[in-house]
């Protein structure tokens, strides 16, 4: 079942994200570059994903919505550009060191309707 | 105008050594007495002021000849210690910003305690000229202190591309280039050859070998600086940290050094560290080889040396020399910096703790103290601690005091590990520095081997930087000389009663500007632009960066 | 009659690589043509001028006065302000914003700690062992990647200062070995010799178990693999890092965003020190933004520490995880905010940059962005690097003095501090 | 005995506020609320005591009602988890707090006794020298431990949580014990040096990371770095030892279950010196 499967989050840059960062963050280039996930093509195919569908991550900090991408990517990771929208799940936890965990929280992936696996 | 009248003067330079005379101050310098009319005038208008220092004790600024105290080796110093700083807070006071301080201070308290300590001028003891401008922004936040840079010049790919080449001419064009783009106020070598093994991976031992890929000895470099800086007539000698350093028998390097240069200019940097010998039936190696270093120093006219004295506590080394890092962070197994500067030089930092129960510390702070007394001439021999590397320089004022009383001294060593007497000869040692003395290590002497000829003295022309003392009489020597009465800085009171006035003053950068052939740029145009990581261009330090600049003229002449 | 300048070796300050090679042609205050320029940095100078913003207050246009005096009075009277950013402004700007910090008793962090902040930390247990980006691009024969990806964050790097460069003793890519360690195979992965593929948030058993290797030991494992890497590769990897002449180590988010944190840095840094008893081996901060390195560079002279400061005392204390933005702000344990030169409601966990929008909090910055959005009161600024001068640090520490080619109605961030800190000093 | 008792008003100058809502709450510094300072003192001047709260000075009787009698012994009421720094550099008395308690209580404590019947912040008894701490709820991330930099973290003195804490605990502690009741988080002990650490409950991972020497014992399996060898399988008899210590002495309810029973010792780190051991029950 794949609201039983946790995912790491991984958040990073990419440079379609770094070119809209600069070409202004109020467009919508910024948030269409920021607000999609990564996941692995098996895991897309194993749970009978589409590509470019919308789905919803959530982790213990929040959820968003956001269109999925195929990647060669492992199992256990899923990927998305550093911004707003990937922030919403990334917890103010520091444990102490001043870092929150922003490439090592743990994400579900919720279909946005559910439909038969 | 300003009158500081019935002062005991000790300036050595002006053979004066507590002699009770008035000093007259205007516009930051020190002026002859004016005349009568003069003085009539003045006091009319009501713009004389006068201080009395009866029975006080006088000396121009303190005069640093090698501290630490800015740029990217420093800087990283004190990042790697917030250890080292979070019992010693200086809180903001008026003016006065705030900061940190112990072995590796903010840029404003190093200021700050350095003024406290009645010194005026600091020279910075090694910059790597690709972060120059790292150093001149510091400089601009280290308040009263007239300050400037040694830049690094023994491992540069130039200069070993010039001297295997026999290119001489270039050569010197391209030191001269080097201080210009990097205002900087004379040439720093460090471990020559040594550093740029280290980067190859492999290790140099004395001065006569080969080692790295410009197929060089160190001698070879050493002679070539040596000669090109007495051409370019910059007033300060080629300032020298020795090959081998640190480690046990270097005295022999050092003497070989010291007899190859001996034509030529040179200042020796911290010698302390370069002045020991080997016992080879023994674990703890070290011994003190002072009288072969004292005597070489007291044959040779022209050399003059700093100390490095080692003082007992905590520390924070930090050097080019990055091998010798190396090797300090493999002997304490404490943290360990190094950074590698592209085609110019390295650095390492390693913190340490200096303890009297340890026996090689304690040949190693006799071996300074040896040097101090066994060295004849003071004009020869400056204080220092290579801040922050054998200790801070705020123990001065104590080093002063061991220098000064025997008995102290004698009591301290009473203190030392029990075989201390086996490897030092510092209990048979009598001598005692007397004030004069004590102003020519200080400032007096540094001052003239910088070839700085407005500091270190007290004579007409003199910037009016001065430091005034509590007399001696049945007080603490070490209290006196940390917590001067006074302290002018270019004619201001800075410092009143132990606390500096709240008002914050920025010093002077020192430099010089050796004649070059600017074509020596276009020369290396070509290299510079394929091996180093930035655009020549972009290399030199802008005027916007230069806040205060006195330009030390380049006249000496061999 | 048109008026065409160019410029020759302008510093591209988006990030940490900061290329200092740009060539811009400008005609009647626009740039007409780029040279030398990576995906990015073009996008950045064709945007320079657009999306400028202007004095605001309360979401009301205001003049450039009104504004600086608002945001003296808001840090005035505040009780334990914030000061936030710094990364993308020059080290005059953030200078004057540690001044600012000390007059407003304030906290004052920049980016760096939720970036490379914890390898700053790290360094403070062990040290560190590095070099300028050009000694690497002379020497090294043997280069690892780790958790960086500089093809999309840094894209000129490879080209200018590790793998595609020509070195004095390395001339080409040929003479290097190149060795990639990730959790997903980047673009940055694909160029290398050899990609090692690690299970997320185990860099740190990995880097143990190659110190341990490095040192002479045996590794004793129950498992025939750590972190996802069989041991047989492990020794291998060993082999070739202890026969490399010059390594060199380029370390990213992928170690200081993941598991054990400052402590992964920790143990990257311990094994590259060991390292150095073979034979060299240096190690860098794959820099992000700009300016980042000059923020830890310009707070460590004026205060002694490079981040997460606090001057509630009136002298500067350090402590990541208590003086740090997200935990300021998470714990909510500030009054005010003052952004510098960032956008932490993009960049920042989002409940943590929401308690922005419950505090005063002025921002300044060139551009709109998405913490502009929350702000009570909005300065506008001079770009640097293009309208403004100054002065940044390279991710190695490398200075570099920025001139600005084209004119702007706005003074610079420098400033904008200095004035607020001067009507607070003065008040 | 007279004891001086301490409740936090409800409004006090610490409230971050937003239309008349609390939103937040400026951290107040409270060190001086110190017994060896205090015992001295009459109510009034006591009242005088100067707290930091951010940049602003206030004094104890804006945030506190006082009563009883000056003492060495204080109680303090309220929920004080932005009040840091409370018996910091403590080195007689005690302190009881009723409450929640925020980050460095009694950090560089020397001697002592500082009990929280609620949860604390980080660094609680950070490099403390001696003392006793006891708290009821949870603790934050670097109890015990060294400040940022330092070499010597916890050298002496003993650390009783009841509940769980967080990462860094015991991070190149010297000397002294630590007992957890509930589980704690990332590299516990990392970089010790000496001392003993008890975590009845469950370690998070990177336990004993880059420790020199000192022991861990704890009651639940462990994911053990490469860099520990397993050593051996035994019934530690110093064990129980130091067991019946820990109840005879500090009152420490432990498990019964962990006596006289089979644990399994690794010893690492061997990066380091590799003298450290981990001692895990076997639940056999």
């Amino acid at each position: 079942m794949l609201k039983n499967k946790s995912f790491t989050l991984i958040t990073g840059r990419t440079i379609k994200q770094g070119m809209a960062s600069v070409s202004g963050k109020k467009n919508e280039g910024y948030k269409k570059e920021t607000a999609y996930v990564e996941i692995s093509k098996e895991i897309l195919k194993k749970y009978n994903l589409e590509e470019d569908e919308k789905i919803i991550l959530e982790s213990d900090s929040g959820q968003v919505e956001v269109r999925c991408k195929g990647a060669e990517l492992s199992d256990k990771i899923v990927f998305m550009p550093y911004g707003k929208t990937a922030n919403k799940l990334i917890g103010t936890d520091t444990g102490g060191t001043g870092m929150p965990n922003s490439k090592s929280k743990v994400v579900k992936i919720k279909r946005k309707e559910e439909k038969a696996n | 105008m300003l009158k500081l009248k019935n002062a005991l003067i000790y300036d050595p330079k002006n053979n004066k050594a507590g002699v009770k005379e008035d000093i007259w101050i205007e516009n930051e310098k020190i002026v002859a007495e004016p005349s009568e009319r003069k003085i009539k005038e003045l006091k009319e208008k009501d713009i004389l002021e006068e201080i009395d220092l009866e029975n006080k004790i006088v000396m121009a600024g303190g005069v640093d000849i090698h501290s630490h105290i800015a740029g990217p080796k420093v800087n990283s110093g004190r990042v790697l210690r917030p250890e080292d700083h979070r019992r010693d807070n200086v809180p903001r006071k008026g003016k006065l910003r705030s900061g940190v301080g112990s072995t590796v201070p903010s840029s404003y308290v190093t200021g700050y305690r350095y003024s406290l300590m009645g010194y005026t001028t600091v020279m910075e003891a090694a910059g790597p000229p690709m972060k120059a401008k790292h150093i001149h922004e510091e400089f601009n936040d280290l308040p009263f202190i007239d300050k400037g840079f040694l830049v690094l010049s023994g491992n540069n790919y130039f200069v070993l591309k010039f001297i295997s080449e026999n290119n001489f001419t270039a050569l010197k064009n391209y030191l001269a280039w080097l201080i210009d783009v990097t205002g900087a106020f004379a040439l720093k070598v460090v471990n020559p050859g040594g550093v740029e093994a280290w980067k190859e991976g492999k290790r140099m031992r004395g001065i006569h070998n080969k080692g790295t890929s410009f197929n060089l000895s160190p001698s070879e470099i050493l002679l070539a600086l040596a000669k090109a800086n007495d051409e370019l007539g910059i007033p300060h000698a080629i300032h020298v940290h020795t090959n081998d350093l640190g480690t046990a028998g270097n005295f022999k390097t050092t003497n070989e050094t010291l007899q190859l240069l001996k034509d030529y200019r040179v200042h020796v940097t911290h010698i302390q560290f370069s002045s020991y010998g080997k016992t080879e039936n023994d674990k703890v190696k070290f011994i003190t080889a002072t009288d072969q270093v004292a005597a070489e120093i007291n044959r040779q006219p022209k050399l003059t040396v700093d100390i490095g004295q080692l003082v007992f506590g905590e520390a924070t080394t930090m050097t080019a020399d990055g091998i010798l890092e190396y090797n300090l962070h493999k002997l304490s197994g404490n943290k360990w910096v190094n950074t590698d500067v592209e085609m110019e030089t390295g650095s390492g930092i390693v913190p340490m703790n200096y303890k009297k129960k340890n026996l090689v510390n304690d040949i190693q702070w006799a071996t300074g103290m040896e040097l101090f007394l066994k060295i004849e001439d003071p004009w020869k021999v400056f204080l220092t601690t290579d801040h922050p590397n054998a200790g801070p320089f705020t123990a001065y004022p104590w080093i002063i005091k061991l220098l000064m009383d025997s008995n102290y001294r004698n009591d301290y060593i009473s203190g030392m590990h029990k075989n201390f007497d086996d490897y030092t000869d510092l209990s048979n040692l009598t001598r005692e520095y007397d004030l004069s003395e004590i102003a020519v290590i200080s400032r007096s002497g540094p001052a003239k081997a910088l070839g700085l000829e407005n500091k270190g003295h007290l004579g007409v022309g003199a910037d009016a930087d001065i430091t005034v003392y509590d007399n001696l009489e049945k007080r603490d020597i070490a209290e006196v000389f940390a917590k001067p009465k006074y302290v002018f800085k270019s004619g201001r009171m800075i410092v009143k009663d132990g606390e500096l006035i709240t008002e914050l003053q920025s010093g002077k950068t020192l430099m010089t500007k050796p004649d070059y052939d600017p074509q020596i740029a276009e020369d290396i145009r070509e290299e510079f632009q394929k091996y180093y990581s930035i655009s020549i261009d972009n290399y030199g330090v802008t005027d916007n960066y230069y806040k205060k600049v006195e330009v030390v003229p380049c006249n000496f002449k061999g | 009659m048109t008026n065409v300048k160019e410029h020759k070796n302008i510093t591209c300050t988006f990030c940490g690589a900061l290329c200092d090679n740009i060539e811009v042609e400008v005609e009647n205050n626009q740039i007409k043509k780029l040279r030398n320029v990576c995906a990015i940095s073009r996008k950045k100078y064709e945007h320079a001028l657009e999306d400028r913003t202007v004095p605001m207050i309360n979401g009301q246009k205001s003049d450039y006065q009104s504004v600086i005096t608002k945001a003296a009075e808001i840090l005035k009277n505040s009780k334990n302000p914030l000061i936030y950013g710094l990364s993308s402004t020059t080290a005059e700007g953030q200078k004057n914003a540690v001044k600012l910090a000390e007059l407003s008793g304030a906290n004052i962090d920049s980016t760096s700690s939720v970036c490379h902040g914890p390898g700053t930390m790290a360094k403070q247990l062990v040290g560190m062992v590095t070099a300028t980006l050009g000694e690497i691009k002379n020497r090294s024969d043997l280069m690892l990647f780790w958790g960086a990806n500089p093809v999309e964050a840094h894209p000129n790097h490879s080209k200018r200062y590790s793998i595609l460069a020509e070195g004095l003793f390395k001339k080409n890519r040929s003479e290097r070995e190149i060795i990639a360690f990730d959790v997903r195979k980047t673009p940055t992965a694909k160029m290398a010799d050899h990609y090692v593929e690690l299970e997320p948030g185990k860099d740190f058993e990995l880097l143990m178990a190659l110190r341990l290797l490095i040192n002479g030991k045996e590794l004793n494992s129950e498992k025939d693999e750590i972190a996802g890497v069989k041991i047989t590769e492990i020794k291998e990897i060993a082999e070739k890092l202890k026969n490399a002449k010059y390594g060199s180590i380029f370390y990213g988010m992928g170690l200081t965003m993941t598991g054990a944190k400052y402590m992964n840095t920790w143990a990257a840094m311990s094994l590259i020190r060991d390292l150095n008893s073979y034979g060299r081996f240096v190690m860098m901060p794959m820099r992000g933004h700009g300016n980042v390195a000059g923020s830890e560079i310009t707070m460590a002279w004026q205060t002694g520490y490079p981040f997460a400061v606090n001057f509630s005392r009136a002298y500067p204390r350090y402590n990541p995880g208590e003086y740090t933005a997200v935990d300021l702000l998470a714990n909510k344990e500030v009054d005010a905010a003052f952004i510098i030169a960032s956008d932490p409601a993009a960049n920042l966990p989002h409940q943590a940059a929401a308690f922005l929008k419950e505090i005063p909090t002025i921002v300044l910055d060139p551009h709109w962005n998405l913490t502009t959005d929350l702000a009570d009161v909005i300065i506008p600024s001079a770009i640097k690097g293009i309208t403004a001068t100054g002065t940044v640090y390279r991710m190695d520490h490398v200075p570099l003095h920025l001139r600005s080619f084209l004119e702007d109605q706005w003074p610079d961030d420098a400033e904008a501090v200095s004035r607020i800190g001067e009507l607070i000093e003065n008040a | 005995m007279s004891k001086l008792e301490l409740t936090l008003k409800r409004e006090n100058p610490a409230l971050i506020k937003k239309a008349n809502k609390i939103i937040g709450k400026v951290p107040v510094e409270a060190q001086n609320i110190k017994p060896s300072l205090l015992k001295d003192l009459n109510i009034s001047e006591i009242g005088e005591i100067e707290l930091l709260s951010g940049k602003e000075s206030y004094l104890l009787k804006d945030f506190f009602e006082i009563e009883g009698s000056p003492s060495e012994e204080i109680i303090i009421n309220g929920d004080l988890s932005n009040f840091k720094y409370l018996g910091a550099a403590m080195e007689t008395g005690s302190i009881t707090v009723n409450g929640n308690l925020g980050m460095h209580a009694a950090s560089e404590m020397k001697a002592g006794y500082l009990e929280v019947n609620g949860n604390v912040g980080d660094w609680l008894g950070a490099e403390m020298t001696g003392g006793f701490i006891k708290i009821n709820g949870h603790a934050g991330n670097y109890v015990g431990a060294a400040f940022r930099g330092d070499t010597l973290g916890m050298n002496r003195g003993v650390i009783y949580i009841k509940g769980n804490a967080g990462n860094f605990v015991a991070n190149k502690m010297r000397r002294g014990e630590i007992i957890i009741e509930g589980d704690c988080g990332e590299l516990l002990a990392a970089q010790m040096i000496a001392g003993s650490v008890y975590v009845f409950g469950s370690c998070k991972n990177r336990v004993g990371a880059g420790m020199k020497r000192g022991t861990i014992i704890t009651l639940n399996e462990v994911e053990m770095l490469p860099t520990f060898n397993y050593n051996i399988s035994y019934f530690p008899d110093f064990l129980n030892i130091a067991y019946n210590h820990l109840k005879k002495d500090y009152g420490i309810e432990v498990p019964p279950q962990a006596y006289k029973r089979r644990y399994k010792r690794y010893t690492g780190d061997n990066t380091e010196l590799g003298k450290g051991e981990i001692l895990i029950w076997e639940n056999v």
